[in-house]
């Protein structure tokens, strides 16, 4: 019963690692770029989350009408100053842009914001410790349900938007031919600013549920981005329902593993993430065997 | 090293290619398809090469010649099919392996090592392709680099050149690994009369020395100076093969080039 | 009318130049064909028509409009399209989302989905497969499709007969037939002579980034064409 | 070396005076414990820990293309199997040199999987191992979890006698490094190298062992993070797994390079003095430091990408260190082509 009980918590946790993991894996297969600042992102939006509510006394339910736009905002400049600049220059130098951008995101929070852990739960009243009871003694917080819902919620938006919309369509062909697109009447500037803007709401829901479920500091970005990779990757990096996947996945190998020892939680979750990682090079490996095997035996028989 | 490759070929019973036929063969090919996707690239080429040989390739845009050297050189897998160097099959042998043991090629658009110099190129290819060791392979880059026209730029570095030159400069680090089988992918594109001239030049020497060549160009006139075979290839497959004459007036190349209506 | 203006035209791939001060006009409704060996530049002053190249030097002008600076997706918007050498179809989206894309030039006219199914009937039963999963003669028609669905005023065909069957090559050049009887202006390169001359009103032959040969197609013998296109007919000398 | 009169230089006029230079400096630098304070000591060796992580780093990315955000994982391990060592019985001193090798060697098999990995997957895949590795060392009941351990065999020794020990293990390890590199880019693998950085498909095609080539530098790039993590133990003395396995060190590797230019010999060392000089000067300002550092690195991305070395070569043409060939006609001068410097 108790392990039943962990992998249902690992699934709800593997939610939040969808979410997170969501805008990443979107921005890597619209723009092929490997984007480190995507957790120092989370953080920010978190942060103004906070903010709002702390000093304007408006809560997450109203901050969002804020929030929301600035970061498309960030995205937008984001994208013009750094992304297009820097993504022309191959794989390398984006890494090491977005690389020097998180270090600046991370010390300016900590410069504006200090040491301090902080939460969102407070300005969310009853949700942050509500739950519903499933079975004798088995509870489930409604804010972890809520938060795995917002989970396949967006990414099922997104799959939906991405494949029923013109916008959306327009995205992808943009992510497997940018020049050929123009070609199309389609500018591919326009399209991967609001793909980058879009990403960034993305940033900010995660950013929200991390505040909500958990508590956050400046400098927790890092780990947000570990746990989006991880997530992005298990599921294969470029597909939205397997970053879900892959969140949960991560989410259910953390849980167990934190059953088995304390330290458990996060060296699972490593482990399982390299384990997938080696065994999918390796499937080529196994394919070529198969494949020499096969000959073989065609040409004895 | 090419012994751990194959699987066994050599053990089969039954009516093989014979004795004598391979004798003279160094590189072949047989049954290639090459697959990306839905698009067949190469359809069931067979393909043989014999000691010292000079083949021309030509055939329209997109019938598969490039990619037939990519197979050959083993930067390619194919789909089906097997290669054989020297009598082994090195159908699974990567490019870099292939290289060392005496096949080199050309790129179509060319591939230079940008941030070295004209000589460290031809270096890099003289010491990891060639085995060649310090002055040795010095030796051997320098007469590679003077027979190829490149010894006036040796110290330059190869993003400063031309297209002309990093074209002579893929022909000199191919050179320099020592082939015997050198794969030649359209050097000879945008020379004037005057340089097709020394590129033609070039290649009698490569040949008297016993390189066997495959070269595909679309320049008819300057391949026939140097080829004694050609083959015309079309959508993926071998539709003419024979001495240059021949296969130019042959119906299926006349279509496959200039299109039915004419000739 | 001169829909399409071409003045001294030079388009540079870094050191190479690929389109030496080429210069021609093209009426409204005519169909002209671009012919010569590989790497003499056709391909090259397509896209810079189409705005995938930008030129050099020279003037592109579009149904009276100055358009040599203007970015690709403009001149999509203003009726340019390009049906690209090797068809450059989004492999991972299905032939519908192909073709629909094509609406985003924003030009509403005569092709819509059902007009473009019906001129091209062989895509209709394959509609919702990857476009990467096709033959070559279907993404092709693919291709050509996408380009008629931004309503184009003129369609630029970059060897639309390459890597095609014989059998694809006639279902395609039927469809241009159709198109040049409802009246579109067409660019096209091609290395099929035969195709090429049975279709276009004006033939240009270009040579090593230059202009040959230009002539009303009745009006050139295929003798000359082929010296042009091999640069002196140093083919024909041996035969 | 023929009758053509032509011959391969590799030392320029420039080179060998850089090269004497460099030499002749290290070679003082061993008899300054004799004359400077320990304080100083400890600063040389500071920078020293610098270079060593810039250099490598620098083979890893600039000449490998392999580009890891997970190096802290070899110096943390560097550190840990320091203290294992010395725990023990091993000489302090001993293990600091011998626990690098250690390193490198579980460095071989960690290559096995890694280097099959694709660029992006590569590099985050190697900083997933990284905090693999710092759990498990956590896991050590030596090292109690983040609280720690010192490296109390230390004590063993005056502060000014580990000062000086310190010094002279650091600068010979620095000498080794940068000795090792410029001997492996001077060989015929070291041209393999840069020809993989210039163009990976040709290599392949030219017979470059792409992946062999690679191995060597991964090992070696684990290797030198391995021996900047046990000197930085034999100065701070105490190992908290959290400072050593902390992706600031890789970071500063980052910086140094990109300031440096990556993929150039001189670029990564003169980004490691550059870097040190900053901290010296602005390290005191905490956070303010941090966002300088970031801005400069993401400036340089976006800016400078091949370094303020790389910037100087282009505009000078000048090579300090002669990694290169030269082609001299000892017969007529100017018949071989133009010069690097006299082209620019």
């Amino acid at each position: 019963m108790i392990w039943v009980e962990q992998i249902f918590q690992g699934i709800l946790l593997g939610g939040y690692y969808a979410l997170i993991a969501c805008g990443l894996s979107f921005m890597f297969s619209v723009m092929g770029l490997v984007n480190l600042a995507h957790g120092s992102f989370a953080m920010l939006a978190a942060f103004g989350f906070w903010a709002l509510a702390e000093y304007a006394g408006l809560p997450p339910t109203i901050g969002w009408t804020a929030v929301f736009p600035a970061m498309a905002l960030l995205g937008v400049a984001l994208q013009r100053l750094v992304l297009d600049r820097s993504a022309r220059s191959g794989f390398l130098i984006p890494v090491l842009a977005t690389f020097g951008l998180s270090i600046c995101i991370d010390n300016l929070l900590f410069q504006q914001f200090g040491a301090d852990t902080r939460s969102l739960a407070p300005f969310i009243g009853d949700l942050s410790y509500d739950s519903w009871e499933l079975a004798d003694g088995v509870f489930v917080g409604k804010l972890a349900v809520y938060i795995f819902l917002a989970a396949v919620g967006l990414l099922g938006g997104l799959q939906l938007f991405l494949s029923r919309t013109q916008l959306g369509r327009a995205i992808r062909a943009t992510a497997i031919d940018r020049d050929t697109v123009g070609l199309l009447g389609i500018d591919a500037n326009w399209i991967n600013i609001c793909a980058t803007a879009i990403a960034m709401v993305t940033v900010s829901i995660a950013g929200a549920a991390l505040g909500m479920r958990a508590t956050f500091d400046p400098y927790a970005g890092t780990p947000q981005l570990i746990f989006a990779f991880e997530a992005a990757v298990i599921g294969g990096t470029g597909s939205l329902w397997g970053t879900l996947l892959g969140g949960l996945t991560l989410g259910i190998a953390q849980s167990v593993g934190a059953q088995i020892s304390p330290q458990g939680f996060l060296i699972a979750g490593h482990a399982t993430f390299l384990v997938v990682l080696v065994a999918r090079t390796s499937l080529d490996r196994i394919a070529d065997v198969w494949r020499i095997f096969s000959f073989v035996r065609t040409k004895a028989s | 090293m090419l012994g751990t490759v194959e699987s066994g070929e050599g053990r089969l019973p039954g009516p093989q290619i014979g004795a004598a036929h391979t004798e003279g063969i160094v590189l072949s090919a047989e049954g290639i398809v090459k697959r990306f996707g839905a698009l067949t690239v190469l359809d069931n080429v067979a393909f043989a090469l014999s000691r010292g040989e000079a083949v021309g390739v030509v055939g329209p845009n997109g019938a598969g010649k490039t990619t037939l050297l990519s197979v050959l050189m083993g930067a390619l897998e194919p789909t089906a099919g097997s290669v054989h160097y020297l009598g082994q099959n090195v159908t699974r042998l990567p490019a870099a392996e292939r290289c060392r043991v005496g096949i080199a090629r050309t790129h179509q658009v060319p591939k230079s090592f940008s941030g070295m110099t004209v000589f460290e190129n031809a270096l890099v290819a003289a010491q990891h392709g060639g085995g060649h060791r310090a002055s040795e392979a010095y030796d051997r880059v320098v007469e590679t680099l003077r027979l190829t026209g490149m010894l006036r730029v040796a110290n330059r570095r190869a993003e400063t050149l031309g297209l002309l030159d990093r074209k002579r400069l893929e022909l000199a680090r191919a050179v320099a690994t020592d082939p015997k089988v050198l794969l030649l992918d359209e050097i000879g594109g945008g020379l004037t009369d005057g340089e097709a001239g020394e590129l033609v030049s070039t290649i009698k020497v490569l040949r008297e020395r016993g390189i066997a060549l495959v070269w595909i160009e679309h320049i008819v006139h300057v391949l026939v100076q140097v080829t004694e075979r050609l083959v015309c290839l079309d959508s993926g497959k071998i539709v003419a093969d024979g001495k240059p004459r021949d296969v130019m007036k042959h119906p299926d190349v006349v279509r496959a080039y200039l299109g039915s209506a004419v000739g | 009318m001169t829909l399409l203006s071409v003045r001294e035209l030079e388009v540079r791939h870094g050191l190479l130049r690929a389109v030496r001060g080429v210069s021609f006009d093209v009426a409204q409704g005519e169909t002209v064909a671009f012919v010569g060996a590989n790497g003499a530049g056709k391909t090259t002053l397509l896209r810079a028509i189409a705005g995938a190249h930008l030129p050099q030097a020279g003037r592109i002008s579009f149904a009276g409009e100055d358009v040599t600076s203007a970015p690709s997706y403009r001149r999509a918007r203003a009726g340019i399209a390009l049906v690209p050498e090797g068809r450059r179809l989004f492999g991972e989206l299905s032939v519908t989302e192909n073709l629909l894309l094509g609406l985003s030039a924003g030009n509403r006219g005569a092709w819509n989905l059902d007009a473009v199914l019906e001129a091209l009937p062989q895509l209709q039963p394959i509609r919702h497969a990857l476009a990467r999963n096709l033959s070559g003669g279907q993404q092709q028609a693919v291709a050509i499709g996408r380009a008629l669905m931004t309503n184009p005023k003129l369609l630029l065909l970059d060897e639309i007969s390459l890597g095609l069957s014989p059998v694809a090559v006639d279902l395609v050049y039927a469809a241009i037939a159709k198109l040049i009887a409802a009246g579109t202006t067409i660019i096209l390169v091609e290395q099929k002579l035969d195709r090429a001359m049975s279709v276009a009103d004006r033939m240009i032959c270009m040579l090593e980034g230059s202009v040959v040969l230009e002539g009303k197609t009745s009006q050139l013998t295929r003798d000359q064409i082929t010296d042009a296109y091999f640069g002196l007919g140093q083919v024909g000398a041996h035969s | 070396m023929t009758d053509s009169g032509l011959v391969v230089a590799r030392w320029t006029p420039t080179s060998v005076t850089f090269t004497v230079a460099g030499v002749g400096l290290l070679l003082a630098l061993s008899f300054l414990p004799t004359v400077a304070s320990p304080a100083t000591l400890d600063r040389m060796t500071t920078l020293f820990i610098y270079v060593i992580l810039a250099a490598t780093w620098n083979a890893l990315a600039g000449y490998g293309g392999l580009v890891s955000i997970g190096q802290q994982a070899f110096f943390g391990l560097g550190a840990y199997v320091t203290i294992r060592l010395s725990n023990a019985g091993v000489n302090v001193y001993t293990a600091v040199v011998v626990a690098p090798l250690i390193v490198a060697l579980f460095s071989l098999p960690l290559s096995l999987p890694m280097l099959r990995l694709k660029t992006s997957e590569f590099a985050v895949g190697m900083w997933v191992v990284a905090e693999l590795i710092h759990l498990l060392v956590n896991l050590d009941p030596l090292i109690q979890g983040e609280t720690g351990i010192s490296l109390i065999a230390l004590n063993a020794y005056t502060v000014d006698q580990r000062n000086a020990l310190t010094f002279w293990i650091a600068l010979a390890a620095v000498a080794a490094v940068l000795a090792i590199l410029f001997v492996l880019l001077r060989s015929a693998t070291g041209a393999g190298l840069q020809a993989i950085r210039d163009n990976e498909e040709a290599a392949n095609s030219v017979g470059v062992r792409v992946v062999t080539v690679k191995r060597i530098v991964f090992v070696f790039a684990a290797a030198g993070a391995a021996i900047a993590g046990s000197l930085w133990l034999a100065t701070a003395i105490s190992f908290q797994p959290k400072t050593y396995f902390s992706a600031q060190w890789t970071s500063y590797m980052i910086f140094m390079v990109l300031v440096g230019g990556l993929g150039t010999f001189e670029g990564a060392i003169i980004g490691a003095v550059i870097f040190y000089a900053i901290e010296a000067a602005f390290g005191s300002m905490g956070v303010w430091y941090m966002i300088g550092l970031g801005a400069v690195a993401l400036l340089f991305s976006l800016f400078l990408p091949s370094g303020l070395y790389g910037i100087f070569g282009a505009r000078t043409g000048v090579q300090l260190l002669p990694v290169g060939y030269w082609l001299r006609d000892t017969k007529s001068e100017p018949a071989v082509g133009q010069g690097k410097a006299a082209e620019a």
